[in-house]
């Protein structure tokens, strides 16, 4: 991915989080919660399972349908961040031959199982840590992490560094086009012009900070961020919340998808 | 290199979130007794310009895409351990949000490869001795090349562990880490360099920064090699503690990977335990090709193979085939029915 | 009331690489005043309201803000009073949404949920930007983010208002309503700008700076006619006076 | 000589998070012309500009630059005929001394020693900011870095100049002494500003651009004296016309 593509993509995926939609409107607390568990959930599979993983794509098809995250934008997303678990996983497949079952007089060995387990589960967790942001802002997150109990130092600084992000990513990416308007070819694109301008970037971030503490000095600032509290768990959160435990529980401990194929299986013989 | 959910066991997971969460509670606490205001906004903003200058990166050959610029060691050196080590957290908790890189779960590993490591062992007991309130160019290359390589070097290794740990991957131990140390030896190499030369050159052209930074920094100089190494020794028994009952409650591929670490490199037997039950399992359903045609309501089979497979019977038959597909088919109608609504409505 | 008094006495100030950018600065400016502070780039003017609320502290000389010396311990105590919109808004907009942002200053004042709103609202009803509020700064408009900047430092009420270079990468139209807004505020203010029209439009007094000093200080209209001084100082008739 | 012609064919272009910054932009730019484009905050100029030398590549229609259509392949050779001067000079400056700065473009031109010190020189004595030139840019004020910005472009001698809001934080003789260089720049140019007046001074052609498209195109007297136009497009008369 190029820079400015990385920098838009962020920007789009915060774009979408200030949507106003049902799912939107969750509590944040809930949200993190139920994608905790859902990741949990996911992850506790064994890895050579695969069938009772198929219903778990409710979860995010319901988040991204309900709160209206473009599906291309998301898979585009989960794609793009896949070489590392694809590169550890594949080769499952040549190191575990053993056959566990013959599918249609075809042997299947356990590598495959357990790639294509890694596969879906890359899948499901990434899609819900993107749609977590995609629905609930990051301001909205790090205020559920500080009301669960996240150290109030970690999470100002974790709000300065969302808010200066845009910012900064802005000033390298124009640095940068200013290095290539005078560069030509290769020339003046040298570790050496990067080492100056990672300094550059690096003395300005500091400056920056430091005129940015004198704003918060003249607004009174006295060493703590002062926080509205503005979200209170409504019952809708509580049903979202009871709507997903039971969900994943009862994906989780029964083998529906399972009895769902046999039971078609008789219907059709 | 960083750590992705899908490779990682529940067990491994939570107990390194564990392990990384009493860290920042710890590096929280630290600072907020001696903090300078000031550290607020410039932990913020500097964190941001790690990511910034990670975006960079990609101009530098051969370090490949998801840029780590050291960006841990150059945070330590500059603002002190424990003001580095949250800034590291946070930025890899944006990544881990913003681009998926990693994932939530595998934040607690990602956090304690790339900060923990660098902020707090590398930093105390390898920069920090070495180069002390040295100015001299050359001592502060050297000592960050090696704390860069040192610190990427364990940072490559924990991903190595915690994969295999995780026992969802069929690398061997050996293959896994020739794969992992030599390349990040290169990307450690690179690193080291301009991480020296970001701070040689930010203390030549502006001095007074460095030395504001390090004014409101009363702490960096007071982490002890000995209170270091004793917070190691309690988290290390933490970790190992919790990892052993996990294990023991959850034994899922746990021994049978551990025994792969020690043992040896090829594809092991597996003889005893759960390995050899589940084997065993296995070749009595792979070999019954007519298996998946068996009618329903197979309940005490089921039943007996959950605590730990639950999922093995189903996972390769037909009917699971069939199943998979039908729910698959009706999600995605749910989804679009959803959409065809919305757009009425809209 | 003394306490919208703003005085510099014979103000030094030396970066520490050695520029000297103020050399003596004296002037007084009364309650309600609306000063303007012109010279040429690198004059000096952005040192100077930097002293205001003890961002930077004199070398030597001394700042009075109301009844209160410039000094370490009266720094805090003095922010309050004086509120500065700097050039760059994005180092004044540190907080991940416009509301949060502008409600900052009254929730450090210690005020209660509903009273905070109620600033909030009001302040940000003054630029027309109540529309924004639930936006993050990063996705407004260089105006926009201006507007914004000068609402979060009008939510905390000041005695006092300074602003360096207020109008520049604003379009026309938005330039034209700071300039309403400018005049509504009837407190003390001091604004720095290149933008002679501007100052003629909200200022009747002007202070020209000369390399650190005060070089000239008088009615506006008078100093801003007078052509071969302001050539003098790097600076130009307004534009409205050149005509065409 | 066609390799000064700027055209644009029906250029779109859509931000990848999805804002339509340009809706179908036609103009043709002859050897030698100097243009302004204006326009409300947000309308599009920036983005325009920035299509000059393929930082932005259209979503869709043609850019040319004189004989060359603007490509991935042609990039390369479009942005050494064409400098660009961005909106913050901070952006502009990464080098460690303002000499380096200007350098950097002619160096990496491959031109020897002593032709790019004649050419740093040059350039410096343009903006009359030869004396800076051994000092790091962070320690100059707002407006030196403008000018030193501008030297950095003018040292490439580019054959057409694209500039984005040059005069923004200069002081009034800068300002002005800038609208003589331009003046006497005889190549292409494309100014965009909100200081009518400049453009008034320099561009004997002005581009009103709204909402991503051409609204209005021809002599900058004739359009910059249309107050009932300017204002639906939230601009207003240039100050130098609305007297006193
Ligand atoms: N951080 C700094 N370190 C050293 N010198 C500085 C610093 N900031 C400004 N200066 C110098 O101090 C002098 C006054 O600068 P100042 O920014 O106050 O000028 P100004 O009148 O605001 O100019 P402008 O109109 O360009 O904004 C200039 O000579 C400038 O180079
Ligand atoms: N990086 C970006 N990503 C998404 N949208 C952008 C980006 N940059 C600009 N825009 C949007 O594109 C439109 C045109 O912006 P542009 O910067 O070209 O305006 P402008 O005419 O230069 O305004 P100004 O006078 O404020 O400089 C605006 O609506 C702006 O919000
Ligand atoms: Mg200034
Ligand atoms: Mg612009």
């Amino acid at each position: 991915m190029t820079f400015d593509e990385k920098y838009f993509d962020i920007g789009r995926l915060d774009r979408l989080s200030y949507r106003d939609t049902c799912v939107h409107h969750l509590d944040p607390r809930a949200k993190v919660i139920a994608t905790m568990l859902f990741l949990i959930t996911v992850i506790s599979f064994p890895k050579y399972e695969v069938v009772a993983l198929a219903p778990f794509f409710l979860f995010p098809v319901l988040l991204m349908t309900l709160g209206e995250i473009p599906v291309r934008f998301i898979v585009k997303k989960v794609i793009a961040v896949s070489p590392f678990a694809i590169f550890i996983g594949i080769f499952n497949p040549f190191l575990d031959i053993r056959p566990v079952a013959v599918i249609l007089g075809v042997p299947i060995s356990g590598g495959w199982l357990s790639f294509l387990s890694i596969i879906l589960k890359f899948a499901l967790t990434v899609s819900a840590a993107l749609l977590l942001i995609a629905t609930t802002s990051f301001p909205g997150v790090c205020h559920a992490l500080r009301r669960l109990g996240f150290p109030a130092l970690f999470v100002s600084q974790l709000l300065f560094l969302y808010r200066y992000l845009f910012v900064l990513m802005e000033e390298a990416m124009r640095i940068i086009r200013a290095r290539e308007m005078r560069s030509f070819g290769s020339r003046g694109t040298g570790v050496k012009v990067f080492v100056r301008l990672i300094g550059i970037l690096f003395l300005r971030a500091v400056d920056r900070a430091e005129r940015i503490y004198y704003a918060m000095l003249s607004r009174g600032f006295q060493g703590d961020i002062p926080d509205l509290k503005r979200s209170r768990i409504a019952f809708r959160d509580l049903g979202f919340m009871a709507m997903t435990i039971a969900f994943l529980a009862v994906f989780r401990f029964f083998p529906i998808t399972e009895r769902i194929g046999r039971v078609a299986q008789e219907l059709f013989r | 290199m960083h750590m992705a959910d899908a490779l990682l066991s529940p067990a491994v997971g939570t107990t390194l979130w564990a392990g990384t969460a009493a860290v920042t509670g710890y590096a929280s606490k630290k600072l907020k007794r001696e903090i300078d205001d000031r550290m607020i906004p410039l932990m913020g903003v500097l964190g941001a310009f790690i990511f910034a200058a990670q975006m960079i990166n990609f101009t530098i050959p051969g370090t490949g895409s998801s840029g780590h610029l050291g960006g841990g060691m150059i945070l330590a050196i500059l603002l002190g351990p424990h003001a580095a080590f949250l800034v590291m957290a946070s930025v890899l908790t944006v990544q881990a949000l913003f681009f998926a890189d990693g994932g939530l779960l595998a934040l607690g590993c990602n956090i304690w490869n790339l900060g923990v490591y660098p902020c707090y062992l590398v930093y105390s007991l390898i920069y920090k001795p070495w180069v002390g309130e040295s100015k001299n160019p050359g001592r502060i290359l050297v000592a960050s090349i090696m704390s860069v390589v040192v610190a990427l070097q364990l940072g490559a290794f924990s991903v190595v562990m915690e994969t295999l740990l995780s026992g969802k991957s069929e690398l061997p131990f050996s293959t896994f880490v020739l794969m992992m140390q030599p390349i990040h030896l290169a990307i450690g190499i690179v690193e080291g360099f301009v991480t020296a030369g970001v701070i040689n050159y930010v203390r030549s052209a502006r001095p007074e920064i460095l030395e504001s930074i390090a004014v409101s920094r009363p702490l960096g100089a007071e982490v002890s090699l000995k209170k270091v190494m004793m917070t190691f020794a309690v988290l290390a028994v933490i970790t190992g503690g919790a990892l052993s009952w996990f294990a023991s409650t959850n034994p899922d591929g746990l021994e049978w990977s551990i025994e792969k670490v020690t043992g040896k490199g090829e594809l092991p037997e597996q003889e005893h335990g759960i390995a050899a039950a589940l084997k065993g399992f296995q070749e009595k359903t792979a070999f019954l090709p007519d298996y998946g045609f068996k009618p329903a309501g197979s309940e005490s089979k089921k039943e007996d193979a959950s605590p730990s497979w639950p999922g093995i019977e189903a996972g390769a038959s037909v009917s699971g085939i069939i199943g998979a597909a039908i729910v698959l088919g009706t999600i995605v109608l749910i989804g679009m029915g959803i959409r065809v609504v919305r757009r009425r409505q809209g | 009331m003394s306490h919208h008094i703003v005085e510099f006495k014979n103000v030094f100030f030396r970066y520490p690489d050695g520029t000297e950018a103020l050399n003596g600065v004296n002037f007084r400016i009364t309650h309600g005043e609306s000063v303007g502070v012109v010279g040429a780039n690198g004059a000096g003017k952005s040192t100077l309201l930097q002293h205001m609320n003890g961002y930077l502290m004199p070398t030597s000389g001394t700042v009075t803000i109301g009844d209160l010396t410039l000094t370490g311990k009266t720094k805090r105590e003095i922010r309050r009073k004086v509120g500065i919109v700097f050039q760059n808004p994005d180092d004044q907009l540190f907080m991940p949404t416009v509301f949060d942002d502008v409600a900052f200053g009254p929730l450090n004042l210690g005020m209660d949920e509903a009273s905070v709103r109620e600033r909030v609202r009001k302040a940000l009803g003054m630029v027309n930007s109540l529309a924004l509020q639930d936006k993050p700064p990063h996705h407004l408009s260089c105006g926009q983010k201006s507007a914004v900047a000068i609402a979060s430092v009008m939510a905390m009420e000041p005695d006092i208002l300074a602003m360096d270079e207020p109008a520049a990468n604003l379009d026309p139209r938005s330039r034209r309503s700071l300039i309403t807004l400018l005049k509504t505020f009837k407190h003390s203010k001091i604004i720095a700008s290149h933008d002679l029209d501007l100052i003629l439009d909200v200022c009747e007094r002007c202070i020209v700076i000369g390399s650190g000093a005060v070089v000239a200080d008088g009615p506006s209209a008078e100093i801003l006619s007078n052509k071969a001084f302001l050539e003098e100082n790097n600076l130009e008739l307004p534009l409205s006076f050149q005509g065409r």
